[in-house]
């Protein structure tokens, strides 16, 4: 099959759903000729114009509001922002208007937020960071993280055609770093289905977005070559996908969970409350996890590799779990 | 056209209404006041669920404006515009429910006073957070015209809700995008207990128009003609490509921000002033004037309006209170297996 | 001693600190004359004048902003947000201008952001909403939720003479329903101490704010007389009073945490987690969770009694706990 | 004087300045040019972190409103605005050392490029978030003054920038609280690819002024004499209690948003015609013409900011990364007990 790039996988998904359904539109700054930072929408203007591909002023609060609206009388719009951090700036029209408008009045918004998240590109605190529980804590959302390209092209096709909000986090690390193969054909990756990529028997690693491909290799190192991981892919963040993680605990009795967001109130305790609510009786070690440091993300090259969970540090973790 | 410009009532005589349009107006400002004043009776013997916001002395701008649009146009009032949704097709009915909470409301009790919307009828709930709903009219107003639907987006925003940054990303957004907002600036001299005179250094808010080239206009906003003819105007405007407009009018909040409030603050001299420009007294005199209604049309109007009333506090009073299971519904369109919400359950 | 109300116990604190330090100055919409929708601040404006209580437009990023920019350059600002539903408005000025301002440049921001939170009012979904984990999970901010007259004073004037950034959070339905005994004098309660509010043996329930006092309730009902229940006060959000939470499981073997927070990714996980890091071997239950459901908080009565987490849910819990 | 002025050359003969002053103004554009030319070349180079911000065209505006200013006031710089804070004491080096990452930089690594700020020096920090810095500074200049310290702050916004809900929010409050700010705005035709056409629907972002009910000009901003006189009279209008002021320069950025740009979507012929108008060239020949500063002079003046650049970059090569453990530290002012960060090790 055809190898993508997983930027390519995003345009692809993006690019079907735009000619599949012309309620479909995008905007955001800098999407049209330019194509954005990363060039995600390069050449999407000249393809559909500029009704359906809308470059706009900076007003994270204004744009994102205009595209509740729209989602509100029948388009289903997909915003770009930037750099994710810059939601910051339009937080309120997302957790308070589109979140909120189903519940309250029985009005769907289908609109999807999509944009650049993550670190790892020595690109400091203010186009790094990882957004993901502002969000999955937020009722009235979805949040999905894909870390590869087939479930990158599958999962954006999927929030576009869903009709509730969708926060789509893109980690900007893995855009032309992680190629897979992808289907030409039209398909989705449902959302709140998480992914047992690989399976095993002594421990289960809960996982997400870039810390994936950290967690793949690390567990392909000699030094583990004793251990049989099972490495579950959560793709989406809210809803979780209990099922799929309380059945890989129940087998392997261990979990530690991996994640590039910061430690405190950060995604594991979440994972670790519904192990211990679903399956505490097939514990045997306490459910942990390994996961950046309580600061902004810092940039220069040391800060940033002491901020993230390193290979060494997800091998020391998944060896005390099994020496437990 | 993109200097202020002072609305005047010659306006008024541009184009004759039918009489059933004359009665209407009445009928919508009436109907409002009138709900209003027995939720007022309603609050204070506790009734109520939640404070209650009032439109007293402004009815004439959510009324006049929203009788200028036509049905495929969008709709999003503020804390004093629900005369405008009235209009659009939204009842008295509902509006009891609402502030009863009960299942029967149009939120079923999940939200209340005007927080209220319905997409066929063109009208869209507010949020409490001030100006948040101006560029979601703007993206409504553009979803309209996307699909060739020739239709316009009204919002509101009063003098408080102009200094938020969402007034200002959703104006200038707007214009850029040609999006066909109009925006009436409600100028009541009041934003809870702050006087617009510590809100903004300016006098007219339509001012700030020409910082997005879109055009400003001023309004007596106690005067229903005059915002009807404006607003018909602007709409032929702004439905044509030609971007947002804003109208500011200028009124006065006659009670508290809300029910809880006694707005001592508000000097009394001020109120005795504008009681003087009460929108329906004014209109009523005008119509009686003009000949557009007799005496035994109104005092059948006002029955009509006062059996509205009653039903509608009936209708609410007799409604259920939500069964507590609709709590956990409808957050989401498309149904994802919800979590057994309590591990004790499991 | 005398006895306050949870309000009046903050206003002392406030007019305290005001006093005491001439660069303490407060800034919201609607404090002055009015002294806010609470009246919290009822007469400051007469005392102090119009230079030290600040009657703003309605904007919440820009006074935020502006108090930002005071704090650096040597004032010692206390915000207030008129409803905390309406901080989503100002959020980008606190997370990502004053929360990195240490890290990033090394000028610390003392800034306090107060102001009224949380459910059981019917006050629907814009003026009843928890923030704690948007502000817990972003490093650089110290986040605190008084539950007593007593703590709600000493704390405030903790986060007043706190160097850095603290989010107060009162819950308005503790304002006029819940008294105590509180010392006129000068206090602090330092920020990061939980408080062991009740000893017990059999089980620990961790919970904070107002519900903590559906706790206290709860268990002094008749159906758990045979269960003694040690309940622990956080106080503090963030910084985690790690220590206290594990004594107290090391000693009862079992954890509950009660909050009026939605659920998933909620604090319950975070506790949980720690639990699970600390003292699993203590454990002789799943650490469990009695909290609010995931949706938006419904105004009428019917619907937010079943939006919080009842007296009922938290007996259930306790009683499936000890019978595990 | 609120409306919309146009600052005409005039001004720059208003005041003398000493021979001093013209050669540091010159000193302080010329040094930020040759630093980011070399910097630029490291970048292509892959020796830095993070990619390149350069004000190439702009030097004029930032050095000449910062040397406007007093010492106790305050300064913001956004994007292009490096020469504002080297005029407030920042150096060469500790941007070279910005640029390499290195525990030596004033952020010790931990942010990049001009992301720098110290409180003693007046100087704030900005974030990328465009707008955002507007309120800080008005506040800072406010707690200056509340302080009896007669002080302005001086802050930059983009003309893309100025779409912001922050840009808004701060002149309003601003205006309405008297707090004495300088709001820059640089209208450089561009915000990253889009065009100040598809920004706003104005040409002259001064007469947003009018809508805030405070001063608004505009001046050429790449000649530094014109900039440094009307901040040095607006200052004193500000510095006196009547509030904030708008000035707009119009320039033009002259290369891409950040060197990662390659800029292909601004016509040559515009990149042309306003390397003409070269503000280091331009005032070069001003001093010239004007006999202000000798040739011999002048070649000194370079090699000077040559061997300061030089020195800048040995320093940042020679500086350490930092170690891994500063990524822990500095969080709080007030220390708080630490988490043990890793399971593993507790
Ligand atoms: C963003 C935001 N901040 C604060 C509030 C609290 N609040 C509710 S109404 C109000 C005053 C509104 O005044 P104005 O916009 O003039 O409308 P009016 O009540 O006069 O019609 C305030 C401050 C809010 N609703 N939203
Ligand atoms: C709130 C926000 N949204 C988006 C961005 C991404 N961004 C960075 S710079 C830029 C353009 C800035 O243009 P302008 O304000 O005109 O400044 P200039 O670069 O021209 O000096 C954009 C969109 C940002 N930094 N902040
Ligand atoms: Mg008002
Ligand atoms: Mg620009």
């Amino acid at each position: 099959m055809r190898s993508l790039t997983y930027l390519e996988a995003i345009r692809e998904g993006l690019l079907q759903e735009i000619k599949r359904d012309k309620k479909v539109f995008m905007l955001g700054e800098d999407i049209g000729h330019f194509g954005g930072p990363f060039k995600v929408t390069q050449g999407f203007l000249e393809e559909f114009g500029q009704k359906r591909i809308i470059d706009t002023p900076i007003c994270e609060s204004g744009f994102i509001g205009f595209a509740v609206g729209a989602a509100l009388f029948g388009l289903r719009p997909v915003v770009e922002i930037q750099f994710f951090d810059f939601v910051a700036c339009g937080f309120n029209q997302i957790v308070n208007y589109a979140a909120k408008c189903k519940y309250r009045w029985g009005a769907n918004v289908p609109l999807v937020i999509r944009g650049p998240m993550g670190a790892g590109n020595r690109a400091g605190p203010f186009h790094s960071q990882s957004e993901e529980i502002w969000f999955g804590h937020t009722p009235g959302l979805k949040v999905v993280m894909p870390a590869t390209p087939y479930d990158a092209k599958g999962l954006i096709k999927a929030a576009i055609r869903d009709n509730d909000p969708v926060i789509y986090f893109e980690h900007k690390n893995l855009y032309r770093r992680i190629r897979g193969e992808v289907p030409e054909e039209d398909y989705i990756v449902p959302i709140g289905k998480a992914k047992v990529v690989q399976e095993g028997k002594d421990i289960t690693i809960v996982t997400y977005g870039a810390m994936l491909h950290k967690v793949l290799e690390v567990i392909k190192e000699k030094e583990l070559a004793d251990i049989s991981c099972e490495v579950v892919d959560l793709r989406t963040i809210y809803p979780l996908d209990t099922e799929t993680i309380i059945n890989s605990v129940k087998k392997t009795s261990r979990l530690l969970t991996v994640h590039e967001d910061s430690k405190t109130f950060g995604p594991a305790g979440e994972i670790t409350q519904r192990v211990c609510e679903y399956a505490f009786d097939y514990l045997s070690a306490p459910p942990v996890r390994a996961t950046s440091i309580d600061t902004p993300i810092p940039q220069s090259p040391t800060l940033e590799d002491r901020y993230l969970p390193s290979n060494t540090d997800i091998k020391k973790a998944i060896r005390k779990i099994l020496d437990y | 056209m993109s200097a202020i410009k002072s609305h005047s009532n010659e306006a008024a005589k541009e184009a004759e209404l039918t009489k059933k349009q004359y009665h209407d107006l009445l009928y919508y400002m009436w109907v409002v006041r009138k709900a209003e004043d027995r939720l007022l009776v309603l609050h204070r013997q506790g009734k109520l669920i939640g404070t209650l916001f009032r439109c007293l002395g402004q009815e004439a701008t959510a009324v006049g404006s929203a009788y200028a649009l036509e049905p495929q146009d969008v709709v999003c009032p503020m804390i004093r515009d629900l005369g405008s949704i009235i209009v659009k097709g939204h009842t008295i009915k509902e509006m009891f429910c609402q502030y009863f909470g009960r299942e029967t409301a149009p939120t079923k009790g999940r939200d209340g006073n005007h927080h209220i919307g319905d997409i066929k009828k063109g009208t869209i709930s507010c949020i409490s957070m001030m100006g948040a709903t101006i560029p979601v009219v703007a993206g409504a107003a553009f979803a309209k015209q996307h699909q060739g639907i020739k239709a316009v987006g009204l919002a509101f925003v009063g003098d408080g809700g102009t200094s938020t940054g969402d007034f200002h990303e959703a104006l200038n957004l707007a214009s850029v995008l040609k999006a066909p907002l109009i925006l009436i600036t409600e100028n009541n001299n009041w934003a809870y207990s702050t006087p617009t005179s510590s809100q903004m250094n300016i006098k007219d808010i339509a001012i700030r128009a020409q910082g997005y080239g879109i055009p400003g206009y001023i309004l007596d906003g106690n005067d229903v003609l005059e915002v009807y003819h404006a607003v018909k105007k602007v709409r032929k405007y702004a439905v044509e490509g030609n971007g947002p407009v804003i109208i500011e009018v200028k009124t006065m909040r006659m009670r508290g921000h809300a029910e809880h409030d006694d707005f001592k603050y508000v000097p009394k001299e001020l109120l005795e002033e504008w009681k003087k420009k009460d929108p329906i007294d004014r209109y009523i005199k005008y119509l009686k004037n003009n000949k557009l209604i007799t005496d035994s049309e109104l005092t059948n109007l006002e029955k009509k309006i006062d059996k509205e009333v009653e039903e509608a506090e009936k209708f609410a009073v007799n409604s259920p209170l939500p069964r507590p299971e609709l709590a956990l519904e409808d957050v989401y369109q498309d149904q994802i297996k919800p979590d057994p919400q309590r591990w004790w359950e499991i």
